[in-house]
């Protein structure tokens, strides 16, 4: 299959009769289709172009209809879905910007290089806007760490995603990372930047005004991840691995050249239209730019800055080299705008024109190489309803009865098996790979439930968090999809900050398997459902399908990624334990839901039955009460409970400043169930000792369930429930096992 | 035995310590210098009395971690 | 008191330099980009942290070649107070004004946390508002900071009382002799691995740093027979 | 012309990757592999006619930028 990349080229007739189209992803009825738009058979460099604008990644042929299901607008809503980066109002003439975006498939092939570009080119969407990036965030999945080649992909994606955000000083201060055999052979690698923004900045990737010059920015084009997007949009095979070209390598010194000297750019005000390069290269950007605009482009090749010799115009279109940008500017402006570049000391190269005719015309050697319809390349790929279908397994684990399972006696042991487990255990051993310190903003690390970001010059801070569990999706994906919404509000509220919006990104296997059709369908209405109850709209994200392995499908994955606005610095809470003496209270309801949890998981050994339900009301009140606590300086630490359940939750919150608890309840159900069921809808809240009845008071007022439960101190953590003591563990001794899973592990004596 | 490893960036991979390296070397004033290349040199000492059987087993360890061949090409002399 | 933060293209603890100097004592300070040939105005150089020109070959290592550095050595000699922090060390040992070399974490690892250091010389001028064997909480961000000197100019360094900062408790680097930071023979240029513009504020999980600052500019007003500021 | 230039980490350097190689080939199975030194691999290309200049100016080079003398020794091979 090399000759994709270079050799001599097939004729239109050859492509034609010998459909090698099919190579590049475009079926039978697209081709034809084309070959309509067209007026007549579509070159190499044209069907090239056509298939990566049709792929899923660019044209989400099979999951638009599903992505309409969002509610995309709200009265802070500056921009939605659309452009590089959704925008939200807060307040003072600032927005913040943010996105999330995948490199699944890259990642399995080159960790190192995968995630690194992957988190380069999350960064140029939110720089594009205009925006100054202020944070970034990963979520990861892999497979058991107890497999070799799962050590090594989870190793060298850390390392590519700290060997680029480090070096390009943007701080990495929050995400996830999860291990199951759902995910072995192909993981997850979503990047997620957040950038502030002044509203009269405000960017957008259009190719206005006629006849206006196009301009080139970035290091010279290579043949490196040709055909990326259409990789993207395909199951990862031995076949695919070996079509690739050149891997992208990702250059963070390049990249921060090209941000400075953009955000300077954009700045000066000369800029008309920008986008950068991502995924389908220059294809992409001109297309989409053009057709913003209602305009067309000709793309003069022979000008495109070239890193090796004899590129193709199929090859220069379809590169995904890393690191580029395309923008327009007024032909007076162009001096201007290549003294800001030369000062960063990189080169624009004018590589274009604005024109009139709709059309994307490409010149190459005194010859016009390409010529189409630009509507046709960005809005006309069809759009697919693929069926669906209700899983057998959905079916059957809807009749398994979880509570029938023998009680689990040993809680101190199934405690520290649970603390133990890498999906809950600590992720210093990754975030101590990051800088998440770097711009003196970070009041909240890596740690707590939301990481935040306090703003320059203001009393605001911005809280941010990803969160999804796949296990949940997997069971049901409809309150899945809730749960994952749900539970990123909980993560920003419990840290001091109202829920703004969202961005997501839809982890799923084979759409062309009805059963995975219908995960996918059901996990957005859940999503969808949440967003609006909350409302916290989607104001951007991405789609990442095909993510199976020999095995089949991954778990379901809607990565949900949120941030919240902290009015003033004064709410940031932590989950910490903060003092002696300090009083515990759980708010909401627990009740036996073992499904999908992590005791489960680590007795078990078996994801079943239905996971937590999920009441959008009852979760929507939690939250409101607990902000509104938080705000008016009631609670000293406050935790969401999640996977792991009470049990979890008390000891994590312990081990911040190893401050221990005596906790003593009494409750209805099964001492282990009390303890480690995973019902939602649950916050832990201290408060000082004479703020303890304020407290208690506010939050019943409220109508939320309200449970004193024990007091802050010692270094043991001690529960007892109905009586009985069922964990009695020294802090020190739960926290080595949490602090320590991964780690050993990876050192290889785990 | 003695292994001497090289280990190189594939030709047409992106070389971004060799680009930088390069700017430097111009701005600093030779001219004369064409395209860098930056790789890998690593020396090995091989317990091994059979050449032939040392070999094959330098040739694993390059492919299993001394090279990462999605991205690099490697070579290596084998002394003594 | 005036103060330059150097910007190199791939500098990035330069904002946090910049706004350390400006909320810790209020001095007028300046961004100084790294083809700037005169520095003669001012009294104080900060060399940030980051990736200098991207860093790739070693650290710091081509940024000693900046035209910037030939003003920076004249002011070193003209005994002018000179901050490099993390990457600012690593192009300081670079353009040899500091003796040793820092080369890559012994776990091979970048690692960033909080890390608690010995103030083992306070009579520089960044470290006089320290008391001797302080103990002081001021983070670490890097890849390269295992610092290294052969065994002679360790024992040079020892005598001269150069070596500024150890790490106490868990060496997170390999560095030889726990060093964290160290000076010139002079005192006048101090290079050090943590950083202690991440350190002026409570929000930021310690204001151990903060007085580097403030020694810098009672060193200053007291060459300058002004009165010193607590 | 072309140099190929090797740079290595001194003896008494602690090279800690090299370390981790060496310790990882053990792990893997590969006993006889002693001990495992990492260092750098570089191909220049330089447009100089005058070889015994083009040599002088590959030294300055070596020491002003490619090599850093406190901690590492260099060597150059000058090809055509
Ligand atoms: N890949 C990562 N990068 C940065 N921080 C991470 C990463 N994974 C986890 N963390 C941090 O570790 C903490 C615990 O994560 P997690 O268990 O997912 O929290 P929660 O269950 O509250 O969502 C959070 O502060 C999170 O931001
Ligand atoms: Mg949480």
């Amino acid at each position: 299959m090399a000759q994709l990349v270079s050799a001599k080229e097939p004729t239109a007739e050859q492509i034609a009769e010998q459909k090698i189209y099919k190579q590049f992803g475009v079926s039978d009825k697209e081709y034809e289709l084309i070959c309509g738009f067209m007026g007549r058979l579509p070159n190499y460099t044209e069907i090239g172009v056509f298939s990566v604008m049709w792929s899923e990644h660019c044209a989400y042929k099979n999951s638009k209809p599903l992505l309409r299901r969002f509610p995309v607008t709200g009265p802070r809503v500056l921009m939605g879905p659309g452009e590089g980066a959704g925008i939200v109002d807060i307040g003072d003439n600032q927005a913040v910007v943010f996105k999330i975006e995948s490199h699944n498939h890259p990642s399995a092939v080159e960790p190192y290089q995968g995630a690194a570009t992957g988190v380069g080119g999350i960064i140029r969407d939110i720089f594009s806007m205009g925006a100054r990036p202020v944070a970034l965030l990963n979520s990861l999945r892999f497979g058991r760490l107890e497999n070799e080649r799962v050590r090594y992909l989870f190793e060298h994606v850390v390392s590519g995603i700290a060997g680029y955000g480090n070096c390009i000083g943007i701080p990495t201060v929050a995400g996830e990372v999860m291990f199951d055999e759902a995910y072995e052979g192909n993981p997850l690698v979503n990047a997620m930047c957040v950038g502030l923004i002044d509203h009269d900045k405000i960017q957008r990737g259009v190719a206005k005004g006629i006849g206006n010059p196009v301009f080139y920015v970035g290091p010279a084009t290579g043949r490196d991840g040709i055909h990326g997007a259409t990789f993207a949009s395909e199951d990862l095979t031995a076949e695919s691995e070996a079509r690739r070209s050149a891997v992208q390598v990702g250059d963070a010194f390049m990249e921060k050249l090209v941000m400075e000297a953009t955000l300077e750019l954009i700045d000066s005000g000369i800029v008309l239209g920008i986008q950068d390069m991502g995924a389908a290269g220059l294809t992409c950007s001109s297309a989409e730019m053009a057709s913003k605009a209602g305009n067309g482009m000709e793309l003069y090749l022979d000008e495109v800055p070239q890193r090796e010799e004899g590129m193709t115009a199929y090859e220069m279109m379809l590169s995904e080299s890393q690191e580029r940008m395309l923008f327009v500017c007024e032909p007076q402006h162009e001096a201007q705008a290549k003294a800001i570049f030369e000062r960063w000391g990189l080169h624009c190269a004018k590589v274009g024109k604005v024109s009139d005719d709709g059309r994307l015309k490409l010149f190459h050697k005194g010859e016009m190489v390409g010529d189409m319809p630009v509507h046709a390349l960005v809005d006309d790929c069809p759009v697919y309803h693929k069926p669906s279908q209700v899983p057998e397994y959905y079916l059957k684990n809807r009749s398994i009865d979880t509570n029938s399972y023998e009680q689990v006696l040993d809680l101190n042991d199934a405690l520290k098996k649970v603390l133990g487990s890498p999906s809950l255990a600590s992720k210093e051993w990754v975030y101590n790979q990051y800088d998440y310190m770097v711009r003196t903003s970070t009041a909240v690390r890596p740690g707590s439930d939301a990481a935040v970001v306090t703003i320059r010059g203001t009393r605001k801070a911005l809280a941010m968090t990803t969160d999804c569990n796949g296990r949940y999706v997997y069971l049901d994906p409809e309150v899945g999809g809730r749960i994952a919404v749900a539970e990123a509000g909980r993560n920003i509220v419990c840290s001091g900050g109202e829920p703004l919006a969202i961005t997501d990104n839809l982890n799923f296997g084979s759409p062309e398997k009805p059963e995975v059709f219908w995960q996918m369908e059901k996990a957005v209405d859940g999503m969808a459902e949440a967003c609006r109850v909350m409302e916290t709209p989607v104001i951007g994200g991405n789609v990442s399908l095909y993510n199976e392995n020999a095995k089949g499908a991954i778990y379901p994955t809607p990565v949900v990624g949120m941030v919240g606005l902290v009015h003033d610095i004064d709410h940031i809470t932590t989950q910490e334990f903060k003092a002696e003496g300090d009083v515990i209270f759980l708010l909401g309801e627990t009740k036996a839901e073992i499904g999908g949890s992590e005791l489960q998981h680590v007795m078990f050994h078996v994801a079943e039955g239905r996971p937590p339900e999920l009441d959008l009301e009852t979760e929507l009140q939690l939250q409101k009460t607990v902000l509104n606590v938080i705000q008016q300086g009631l609670a000293a630490s406050a935790h969401d409970l999640s996977e792991g359940g009470l049990a979890a939750a008390l000891a994590e919150s312990c081990f911040g400043r190893g401050l221990g608890a005596d906790v003593n309840f009494t409750t209805n159900l099964r001492a282990d169930l009390a303890l480690f069921s995973e019902s939602q809808s649950r916050i832990l809240l201290t408060a000082k000792p004479d703020q303890a009845d304020a407290l208690f008071s506010a939050v019943s007022a409220a109508g939320v369930p309200v449970q004193r439960m024990g007091t802050v101190g010692g270094d043991r953590l001690n529960i007892t429930v109905g009586g009985h003591t069922e964990i009695d563990a020294s802090v020190a001794e739960l926290r080595h096992e949490w602090k320590n899973a991964i780690a050993s592990r990876m050192n290889g004596n785990g | 035995m003695k292994a001497k490893v090289f280990v190189t960036i594939k030709e047409n991979v992106l070389d971004p310590q060799g680009n930088a390296v390069q700017g430097a070397l111009h701005t600093m004033g030779f001219a004369e210098v064409g395209k860098v290349r930056i790789g890998k040199y690593m020396e090995i000492e091989l317990d091994t009395a059979d050449r032939n059987e040392g070999e094959q087993r330098l040739i694993a360890m390059c492919e299993k971690l001394l090279a990462n061949t999605v991205i690099e090409d490697y070579r290596y002399e084998l002394e003594g | 008191m005036n103060f330059a933060v150097l910007v190199f293209p791939a500098s990035n603890c330069d904002i946090d330099c910049f706004k350390a100097v400006e909320d810790t004592i209020g001095q007028p300070v300046d961004y100084v980009f790294h083809t700037a040939t005169d520095l003669s105005q001012y009294d104080a150089i900060l060399i940030p942290g980051g990736f200098s020109y991207g860093d790739y070959l070693r650290c710091g290592a081509i940024a000693q070649f900046a035209p910037v550095m030939a003003e920076v050595r004249k002011a070193a000699e003209a005994g002018k107070f000179i901050l490099g922090i993390c990457n600012g060390f690593q192009i300081l040992t670079e353009a040899r004004l500091l003796p040793g070399a820092l080369i890559r974490n012994n776990s091979l690892k970048f690692r960033c946390h909080s890390a608690d250091l010995i103030v083992e010389n306070n009579s520089t001028a960044f470290t006089r508002a320290y008391r001797a064997g302080e103990m002081i909480d001021i983070p670490i961000a890097h890849g390269e900071g295992s610092y290294y000197v052969d065994d002679e100019t360790l024992a040079q360094l020892k005598a001269d009382n150069q070596i500024v900062f150890r790490y106490a408790g868990e060496n997170p680097n390999g560095s030889v002799d726990n060093i964290a930071g160290v000076c010139n023979k002079e005192g006048n240029v101090v290079g050090m691995m943590p950083h202690p513009e991440r350190a002026v504020h409570e929000l930021l999980g310690s204001e151990d740093g903060a007085r580097m600052f403030t020694s810098v500019l009672n060193a200053w007003r007291e060459r300058h027979g002004a009165a010193s500021v607590r």
